[in-house]
């Protein structure tokens, strides 16, 4: 363990921990610490897992248009993704579209996107978001862009895995259909993640603080994960790991 | 039709979009028709449905903006790392255009049943979303027949009137290489029309070329093509030239505001002669 | 599954197929892994169930008169300009093989179904036909959800056990370039498993090659490739070589009997060492 | 009118003059007739007309896989198509399957091929078949792989255009559900149609001589048109066009 990272490598940590065991990730657009993860995940796994990052020339394997990545998922190919929400309720349900009565949302945000299916179809589902906030995790949502549960009956092999925050991770108990405190980043506390957090959660007695990454995983980040996420996301790449954007 | 038309320009290629037209277009990546969009704009184009396969950007941000748009299918409009697309997020607020909200396997799939010529397509995901919920008159939740018990949902076919798109070559029958953009096969498919922008028109046919034979489009789908230039600016064009992210960041910080985004039509969009696009 | 294997040779690849495989296969012109059935009909291979996309020749004829088969499922077997297939007409009489007679766009709409993850497909046609009559329990007729009294078939989805295909070439890490084959790209999507033979396999990454990879299956789909020079003989491979008519003639005539079938396993099968595929 | 020619190129003419109007016909394997008869439309039209010949490197656009004909035809792009069967009853039902009990049949020929779709979607469905026999046109078919007919409701805009014999041209009523003698091929009778005809038919008072092809059609079927199908036929071209297999 080291004591000298940046928070993004601490999330970079959290969720390449998640992906353990993974056959196929994909990385969607916009998401570098995700990407950095997935990466790490692959490195980790010695090169046995696959990963695609959307927006990247190289991580790209996809060659039979946008629709494939989604045909992919619902074979049953694709056992990890990333969904984010403009709003998350404690049923992790997501909200892609906006704050308000739709359609006329007094905020609106850039639309669903693949969620409403992915979200089925992809047995680890991780969502992040990094603005941990009761602005964004909310009771209930103003719009259901892909819900976290379903009814029995309902094909869904896929479904929400984890919840990485900037104050915490928390897993999703399926059949309770609530979130539940896995552990505090180093720094945070239970009472700033509950004060923080606009849905009800369980809370076990003892939540342990989230590990730190080691300062083997921190070089291979600051390595070769820099070089290859430094293709898609090059001022990421230099922001945080500190390459220059010319090595991408 | 009586085999494809080579036109002169994006202007007159423009002047083959009825007002009202439901328009497919691509994805900001697959290679978007921007000067024939610029080209709408000066036409003054009304009442466009567009649908978006499966998302879009600047292109209907400033249709939108140019109030030539009635109704947005998609599944996003965004620009992506330079942000909301300005136009659109004021036209929901005001109420100003339709919405039709989807998710994009959902359009993907309807876009190609309308290829295959089939009434609908059942897919997975979906139940219990609101993008059902407020377009229940297309979405339905059926039960498979082959399987009772378990809940589908079907999305109707899509054919666009008219498929737009921005490509590397098309040679003078009308055929058009496409490179990796197979999503302008699904549009030009799909479409009952569709008007393609080339960066250039080549003397040698295309079908007859074998390494390039599996990524053109046959001339039996295309209606007309125009040669432009950088036809995809300031977006890219996929094995050809990247996106202009600077103009893209002015784009974001002049269409902030209503009198900004005037100002960049007029200055980008209106003085943009045909002859330069 | 952990990368693409590239394998010795075709009977590396055929000891990948257990009896009883839904073994889905593409029509005569598209790339038929020839060499690999021969592999197969050495192994002695039981109780496939052949799936055509969407109809087969010479390669489903060796294989049910060699007692591989146990099903057949398709648009069609023929030989085309060189007359039936003998060895399927004679299982057909003698009740050897069950039969899922079918007809191509079905097929092909059941593959892409399966591609898609989807559990079912509505297409036109079809209604009134014997086909779907004798199939009553996988074709059924339902009416359209969208339009009351419009009656549609619907198709079930189709997902091989394994696709096997013979392909221009493949690189290291397993990409496959199949040209102008697009229904290699259904088969190896559709399917759980593929297993592919090459006429050569290359050093160069396919992916990164601009021409190629619209035309190129990543490996992602590809369990194992094995070169195989000819690996179509006697059929053709398109852009490289046009069939054996000579050889497909003698095919014809020899197994116009049962003796005469037995010899052409014999001289042509049995007696070609895997070296020699 | 010529005297001088060979009983396909009288049937190349029938064709022909079916496909007048056509903007996209297609044609599939094994079939010489038909191809050059399209091929002598489109050169009639101008080159307005678009002919795909299945089996043909030079005459064929698809690019994307087996699937597009059937997609294409779906969606009503395709104006005319052949058809032939193994038998052929009077309500113009195809069987391309088999004689005797299904799926045991007694013959067996090789499959349905397309018929059950394009049957139904494309409005010119030519069938053609040059062997008028009891044997092949029969009174029922023994398997139905496309039906002639469909009932009211089902989504029909194909079917039966003519049908195209080397005895006679047969018209379709579909109100009726018959088949109606249109003419008689120059040589042959109405008595041997009937003879050899296992099904009812329409039979008007006068029955015309089917026209030979003209000396115009017949110097373009034996030039340009010859020179064309040869690509795709090279041995049907030597033989009734009498050109080199090597002009292929």
């Amino acid at each position: 363990m080291s004591d000298d990272y940046k928070p993004e490598e601490l999330l970079v940590g959290v969720i390449t921990r998640l992906l353990a065991g993974v056959r196929h990730v994909a990385v969607g657009m916009l998401s570098p610490i995700p990407g950095s993860a997935s990466l790490l995940a692959r490195e980790l796994s010695g090169g046995e897992m696959r990963v695609s990052v959307l927006g990247s020339r190289k991580m790209n394997p996809w060659t039979d248009g946008g629709v494939e990545l989604f045909d992919f998922a619902a074979q049953g190919r694709l056992d990890a993704f990333f969904l984010s929400g403009g709003q998350i309720d404690g049923q992790a349900n997501v909200n892609l579209v906006g704050i308000g009565d739709y359609p006329q949302t007094k905020v609106r945000w850039s639309g669903s996107f693949g969620s409403a299916y992915l979200y089925f179809l992809v047995p680890r589902v991780i969502l992040f978001r990094d603005e941990h906030t009761r602005r964004v995790f909310v009771p209930k949502v103003d719009f259901i862009s892909a819900p976290g549960t379903s009814n029995e009956g309902v094909y869904r092999p896929g479904g929400p895995y984890a919840l990485v925050t900037n104050l915490c991770l928390f897993g999703f108990d399926k059949e309770r259909r609530r979130f539940r405190l896995e552990s505090v980043h180093p720094g945070h506390t239970v009472e700033e993640v509950l004060d923080h957090t606009g849905f009800e959660i369980d809370v076990p007695e003892q939540v342990p603080t989230t590990e730190a990454p080691s300062a083997e995983w921190l070089t291979l980040m600051r390595g070769p994960i820099a070089q290859q996420i430094a293709e898609p996301y090059p001022k990421f790449a230099a922001r945080v790991f500190g390459i220059a954007e010319a090595a991408a | 039709m009586s085999g494809t038309g080579i036109v002169a320009d994006v202007e007159a290629l423009a002047a083959l979009v009825p007002d009202g037209t439901r328009l497919g277009v691509p994805k900001d990546t697959t290679g978007v028709a921007m000067a024939l969009t610029r080209a709408l704009v000066r036409r003054g184009v009304k009442n466009l449905h567009v649908v978006a396969l499966p998302q879009s950007g600047i292109q209907s941000d400033i249709l939108i903006g140019a109030g030539c748009v009635d109704t947005v299918e998609t599944a996003a409009v965004t620009l992506s790392e330079h942000g909301l697309a300005p136009c659109f997020i004021r036209a929901v607020k005001t109420g100003a255009i339709k919405l039709k909200d989807s998710t994009c396997p959902a359009i993907y799939a309807g876009m190609q049943a309308g290829v295959k010529g089939q009434p609908f397509v059942p897919i997975r995901g979906l139940i219990g979303s609101d993008l059902v919920a407020h377009r229940a008159d297309e979405y339905r939740v059926i039960d498979n027949p082959l399987q009772p018990g378990d809940p589908l949902v079907i999305v109707p076919a899509i054919r666009p009137d008219i498929a737009v798109f921005h490509a590397a070559m098309a040679d003078r029958d009308g055929n058009v290489y496409v490179g990796a953009e197979r999503d302008c096969f699904t549009l030009a498919h799909a479409a009952m029309r569709c008007l393609v922008t080339v960066e250039e028109i080549v003397d040698d046919n295309l079908l007859a070329d074998r390494l390039r034979r599996p990524a053109t489009i046959p001339s039996i789908y295309i209606e007309a093509v125009a040669e432009a230039r950088q036809g995809a600016w300031p977006l890219a064009l996929g094995g050809s030239y990247g996106p202009d992210n600077d103009h893209l960041a002015l784009y974001a910080k002049m269409a902030g505001s209503p009198e900004g985004f005037v100002e960049y039509v007029e200055r980008f969009v209106m003085e943009r002669a045909a002859a330069a696009e």
